[in-house]
């Protein structure tokens, strides 16, 4: 069982989503509550990273973070190192990837709250942030968590942009997911059996609890 | 009509769409003025004018020095600046809180300690102390619209505005309310709107009183000047009067200070209403109390005063009053109410169907354009 | 520490021979080395990016010769190993094995032949060499709608290995590992009927005093052993 | 451009989405109103095909469909032909593959939705049906939206487990994932490019005219 | 106690968690009834209990020969199958569908044009034309009570379930509304249950009348027998009885048919109430009606009974009538109100501060235990 790779996974979808929520919080309630003409098209736009096949993506992901794109040019400048086949590039390409899976199902959430509760919440006075605090967060929760297990459950399997811009390096950028793909492509069944079991039942027990506890948090809400 | 005047809540909104609106509102600190009008005649709306949560086309909303919406101008404030407690109609609770975290949430800036504190005076002050951990949606009806005015107190609004906000309590936390209210308002000088479709609330609770319809702010004024001289047919509907006629001007007698009506065949004589011309028809009612019957044994005072005869086509008994509508001339177009003491009526052996002879008090009978 | 421990990408072929031959390595010199498993087509993109490895051990040696002409290399590297194909037939397949195909022929003239697995000629170098093998053989026209095309060699033969068609061709030294041996006939097919497959490798600009080492290690004859075992033979004449 | 190949996948993802959708509903409810001990497990298990790289659950997928399995022989023996590289087959691996993404949004959607709002239903006569079809599914239908864009977006660019289960046979199971990832690793960058960008703009197309649809009705509804 | 009876609605309740529950009613066909306690006392649950949308622990509800519920031998019909009507407190209306639809989507099984119709005539009826594409959060809290109620009236029930189902509407529309309701009483032939807050609606529209305190049903009468003889000091309190004092029994006088009571000093002579013991501490109230003021120029009847002396603390002219609170003896604890008629009040120079003297009628005099 190669354990730095799952290390390296869980620290990229915890990174990931940790990053990725917040950003899905604000596209998600921005698209929700504010009515602007391109909306729909801002809607498809989020989607579109889903349709390429993913090392397709990754390959272009790749051109655009790769030492001739001036992105990666200036993140060569400031960083000194570049940042493709980086923990770093990893993640960018992991949060684009991601985005749809963070943003649709808060939308959605923010979307289902009632006008009259935020209003309710003006007229007492409280600040926008507060009130964004207090009282869309928490409304909204099930929605987060959604996006939570999405964001979560599809870093740790995704694959092919990794592989394309992460470049497969053992404990620097080889996820548990090329690991497997490894090991599957050299045909050691067992191995990548095993790898597999693992990290599927370490992701079951990890969602499992996540919803568990977010269900006793709403149930004890009530008390 | 009170843009010179600089004190307490004024209000002016204009507006054809979506929601026709004309509305001029004036409410004095430490006064509470309860706005009356029918179902959808815009009432919840203008609060929401107030408290910044809908735009009028062009209006003017100024608490003391504060403008707080001028369209001209193009001043807005937001809703959190507009310093207003706001019981909703449907009092729009945080579903996710506790009724005292519903509270303590809105009390910014204090201590943990002395949140809690405030939040459970304010709830001891609705009744519900004993809820407090108790969300929303396991409350009764009237326990939610409780804790909803009590949310609107603690913000320690600089204006109140109560949108029905006793209609799902019962009769004596009703009172109990109301007279906290009353007590709150003279101990904290603030102007108080209050909506309600209880004209006898309005009545007790209210310093003044305005009358919506459709979008527009009839009348205002005490409310027994409103409820005993409305200026227009529509007000007196509005409140609710029975005994509302149309009749003919026959003249005025400046000497005897009388204008007389012809209705129904009768020659009425009325209080003196010079601004009104012969031939014209106008409306006028005559509130109950003015209505005096003659008595089988015993002649009343007033019995001269326009004596008019008819039939009881309703009679009922409720405690010690009974309750009387009589058919003037026989007519089913024109019933007349009056109420009698129980006993009176029983003695003078009222009931359906009776022929009895009452006299209008002339200084009673109020006419309208 | 990436200094000292370069990175080596390797086609995923090369997995887990190159596993074996990197510990003889450490054993022999002391150096260590990563090793970076992807498709060479993947590997060579990435390197026309900047990928940080200073070995490329190619299946293709197309591929090498591209980078070569890029000038992302130190020279045109080498040559170190052919490959040879091999016809599987799962347990339970109706196919006979032969190694010059004539029950395939025929299979596929009767309807037997289903379904045969290769890897993708348009990229996969042992794709190529069984569409050229097939093409030889007379049946690439008669064949080419039965074809399950895998991403590469390997995955072909994961078709295999899963019983899910009846016949695959692809890379000998894949057959070697327990898991196909198990499940079917091997059998190995002329080389002559297909161009070889040149593995080719090089070092990469760059690349440091341990992967130099390493890269003229993978010439010696104990690693050419090795890779022997799993079915990559030397290039001997072919250079 | 390969136009077989884009049919090929507009068709997978609308029969996915199609079938997926009723199922996402029909989880997703029951998740949402129906209190059960094991619920938190059931949710976290919807999540764990994400977990697993897409190649290695397509290659258990192609484990349990094959020849040899039960399923394969069962359906082989019914149908008259393998279940494995076929239309079906890939249909089959998708519906499994997306199902996270059916039910997910579905089943925050039904959790929001005012319990009162179906009590009344019921006391007004509605029979559960008429409730579900006249008053809970135009309700989460914003859901079903999301739903619906993510499993199709997510079907489009599927590969992994499209090209394992399907073997990119041209004409049959060659998506246009597929044939764009040969592209690309046949270095055949033009054509990949182009491809992409017909893929990107149709989808882009499709996606932002469901959420203008979407919007619209729910205007519409307004009047 | 209704278990015999087998006609209308027949409910009973027990329970002890979540909410204490010890309920019994009973509505006739074409009976309305009222509910009434206060906030938080369990009328909306009782409602869902009857209609199914909640349980009780244990508990039989019938209507005629049908079993709804019954705890013991398993009977639980689902909502659908209970044909009632319920307006919720807080409308419960569908949100996504205008007020026509909202209607017409409850009518199945009817073609498409006749439900339009049938729908269009429930608008009708509750003053919604005109706003039949209107979605509910288009329309004002009012207007969404109507159309809760038209909407609980599509499905034809057998049995109506208002929770204060007035509460929002302006006294006009209430006043329509209330008689649609007693004439759709009377046309359908239905149990009617309602809850509400407002006593003089219960009074008006009541056949019976059912007090509920902490989910227990106290007592239950024609309004004005409870009104006038509560059974117990908790349902005085509940129907809001000023007047409410307690005394100590001295006796009966069987031969003049009265029981006196000692009470503040003074010896009252009352109804005979032969059940309470002498010694006994009892709660007795008199009804505002029954106190007589004694006029300071003629004497009035009934003078002799019980006179009693005091000061004015409150006195409130409101339109006709004057209310009057006399603290009996000057003790603020024992507060005493009545009304007279205003010019009553004034011609016998009526103030707050000036001393009186009055008499309880002591047929009026009603005692508790
Ligand atoms: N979004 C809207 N679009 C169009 N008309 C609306 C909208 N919201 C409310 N209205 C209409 O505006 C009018 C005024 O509504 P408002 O809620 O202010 O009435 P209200 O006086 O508070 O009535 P109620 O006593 O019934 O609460 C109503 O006729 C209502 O139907
Ligand atoms: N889910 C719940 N859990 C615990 N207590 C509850 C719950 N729901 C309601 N209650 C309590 O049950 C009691 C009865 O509630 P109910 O709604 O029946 O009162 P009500 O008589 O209708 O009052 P109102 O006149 O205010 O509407 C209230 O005290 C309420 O706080
Ligand atoms: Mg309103
Ligand atoms: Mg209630």
């Amino acid at each position: 069982m190669d354990w730095s790779a799952l290390t390296l996974s869980l620290e990229l979808a915890a990174w990931t989503t940790a990053i990725l929520i917040p950003v899905g919080v604000l596209i998600g309630r921005t698209l929700a509550l504010r009515k602007f003409m391109a909306r729909s098209l801002v809607e498809a736009l989020i989607a579109l990273p889903l349709v390429l096949p993913p090392t397709v993506l990754g390959f272009y992901l790749l051109v655009a973070f790769g030492g001739a794109s001036p992105l990666g040019k200036i993140y060569e400048a400031l960083v000194g190192r570049p940042l493709v086949f980086s923990f770093q590039g990893l993640l960018l390409a992991s949060l684009i990837f991601n985005l749809p899976f963070a943003v649709q199902p808060v939308q959605r959430a923010f979307e289902s709250l009632p006008v009259q509760i935020r209003e309710a919440a003006w007229c007492c006075g409280m600040t926008p942030w507060r009130t964004f605090r207090y009282i869309e967060l928490p409304l909204v929760w099930t929605g987060m968590l959604s996006a939570i297990v999405l964001t979560f459950a599809h870093t740790l399997g995704e694959f092919g942009v990794v592989l394309m811009v992460g470049g497969n390096i053992p404990g620097e950028t080889q996820t548990i997911a090329i690991a497997i793909y490894d090991r599957v492509q050299a045909l050691q069944e067992q191995q990548a059996a095993l790898m597999s079991a693992i990290l599927l039942g370490f992701s079951f027990v990890m969602i499992g609890f996540i919803y568990y506890l977010s269900d006793r948090t709403r149930r004890n809400h009530v008390r | 009509m009170y843009a010179d005047r600089n004190s307490g809540l004024q209000v002016r909104l204009q507006q054809i769409l979506p929601i026709p609106l004309d509305a001029q509102l004036h409410c004095d600190m430490g006064e509470l003025l309860v706005l009356v009008g029918p179902s959808g005649s815009g009432k919840s709306t203008i609060l929401r004018c107030i408290a910044g949560l809908a735009d009028a086309a062009t209006g003017l909303v100024r608490f003391e020095d504060f403008v707080w919406l001028d369209t001209e101008s193009g001043v807005r404030l937001s809703p959190q600046k507009r310093s207003v407690g706001l019981v909703f109609q449907h009092y729009a609770l945080f579903p996710h809180l506790s009724a005292l975290e519903n509270i303590t949430v809105v009390l910014d800036g204090l201590a943990r300690n002395r949140r809690r504190a405030d939040a459970r005076e304010l709830l001891e002050l609705v009744n519900l102390n004993g809820l407090e951990n108790r969300r929303p949606d396991e409350l009764s009806g009237g326990q939610q619209q409780r804790l909803a005015l009590a949310r609107s107190l603690a913000r320690d609004p600089d204006v109140l505005l109560l949108d029905e906000p006793f209609s799902a309590v019962d009769q004596i936390t009703r009172r109990k309310l109301q007279r906290e209210l009353a007590r709150m308002r003279h101990h904290l000088e603030l102007p108080i709107i209050l909506v309600t479709h209880d004209l006898d609330e309005a009545c007790v609770l209210a310093d003044r009183m305005c009358i919506l319809h459709r979008g527009e702010t009839l009348q205002s004024g005490a409310p027994y000047e409103v409820m005993s001289r409305p200026q227009t047919e529509t007000v007196a509907r509005l409140v609710g009067l029975s005994n509302l006629f149309k009749g003919k001007v026959l003249g005025h007698d400046s000497v005897r200070q009388i204008t007389l009506l012809d209705w129904a065949g009768y020659t009425l004589q009325c209080g003196h209403h010079p601004e009104v011309q012969p031939g014209q028809t106008v409306n006028w009612v005559v509130p109950p109390e003015n209505v005096i019957l003659h008595r089988r044994h015993r002649p009343s005072r007033g019995e001269r005063e326009n004596p008019v005869n008819g039939v009881i086509s309703d009679f009922v008994v409720l405690g010690g009053d009974a309750s009387i509508t009589m058919l003037v001339n026989g007519d089913p177009h024109k019933p007349l109410s009056f109420s009698l003491s129980t006993h009176v009526a029983h003695r003078n052996g009222l009931g359906t169907g009776e022929h009895i002879r009452i006299s209008l008090l002339a200084k009673g009978i109020h006419m309208m354009l | 520490a990436s200094a000292d421990v370069p990175i080596v990408a390797a086609a995923t072929s090369l997995n887990p021979a190159l596993n074996e031959v990197a510990e003889l390595f450490r054993n022999r010199t002391g150096g260590a080395v990563r090793v970076s498993y992807g498709s060479s087509g993947n590997i060579a993109r990435q390197i026309i990016h900047g990928a940080p490895f200073e070995v490329f051990l190619s299946a293709d040696e197309n591929l090498v010769l591209s980078l070569v002409d890029r000038s992302l290399t130190i020279d045109g590297g080498s040559v170190y190993a052919i490959g040879r194909l091999a016809l599987f037939v799962p347990h339970g397949s109706s196919i006979q094995s032969d190694n010059e195909l004539r029950d395939v022929k025929t299979a596929v003239s009767d309807g037997r032949l289903q379904r045969l697995a290769i890897a993708n000629p348009q990229h996969a170098p042992y794709g190529r060499a069984a569409r050229q093998l097939l093409e030889q053989v007379g049946v690439w026209d008669r064949i080419e709608d039965k074809l399950v095309l895998g991403e590469s060699a390997s995955q072909a033969a994961q078709f295999a290995v899963t019983g899910s068609v009846d016949a695959a061709i692809f890379s000998y030294s894949l057959t070697l590992s327990a898991v196909i041996s198990q499940r079917g006939t091997v059998t190995l097919l002329p080389e002559q009927w297909h161009q070889p497959v040149r593995h080719r490798m090089v070092l990469l600009k760059g690349a440091g005093r341990t992967a130099t080492a390493f890269f003229s290690f993978m010439q010696e004859p104990a690693t050419r052993h090795i890779l022997a075992t799993y079915g990559f033979t030397g290039p001997g004449a072919s250079r």
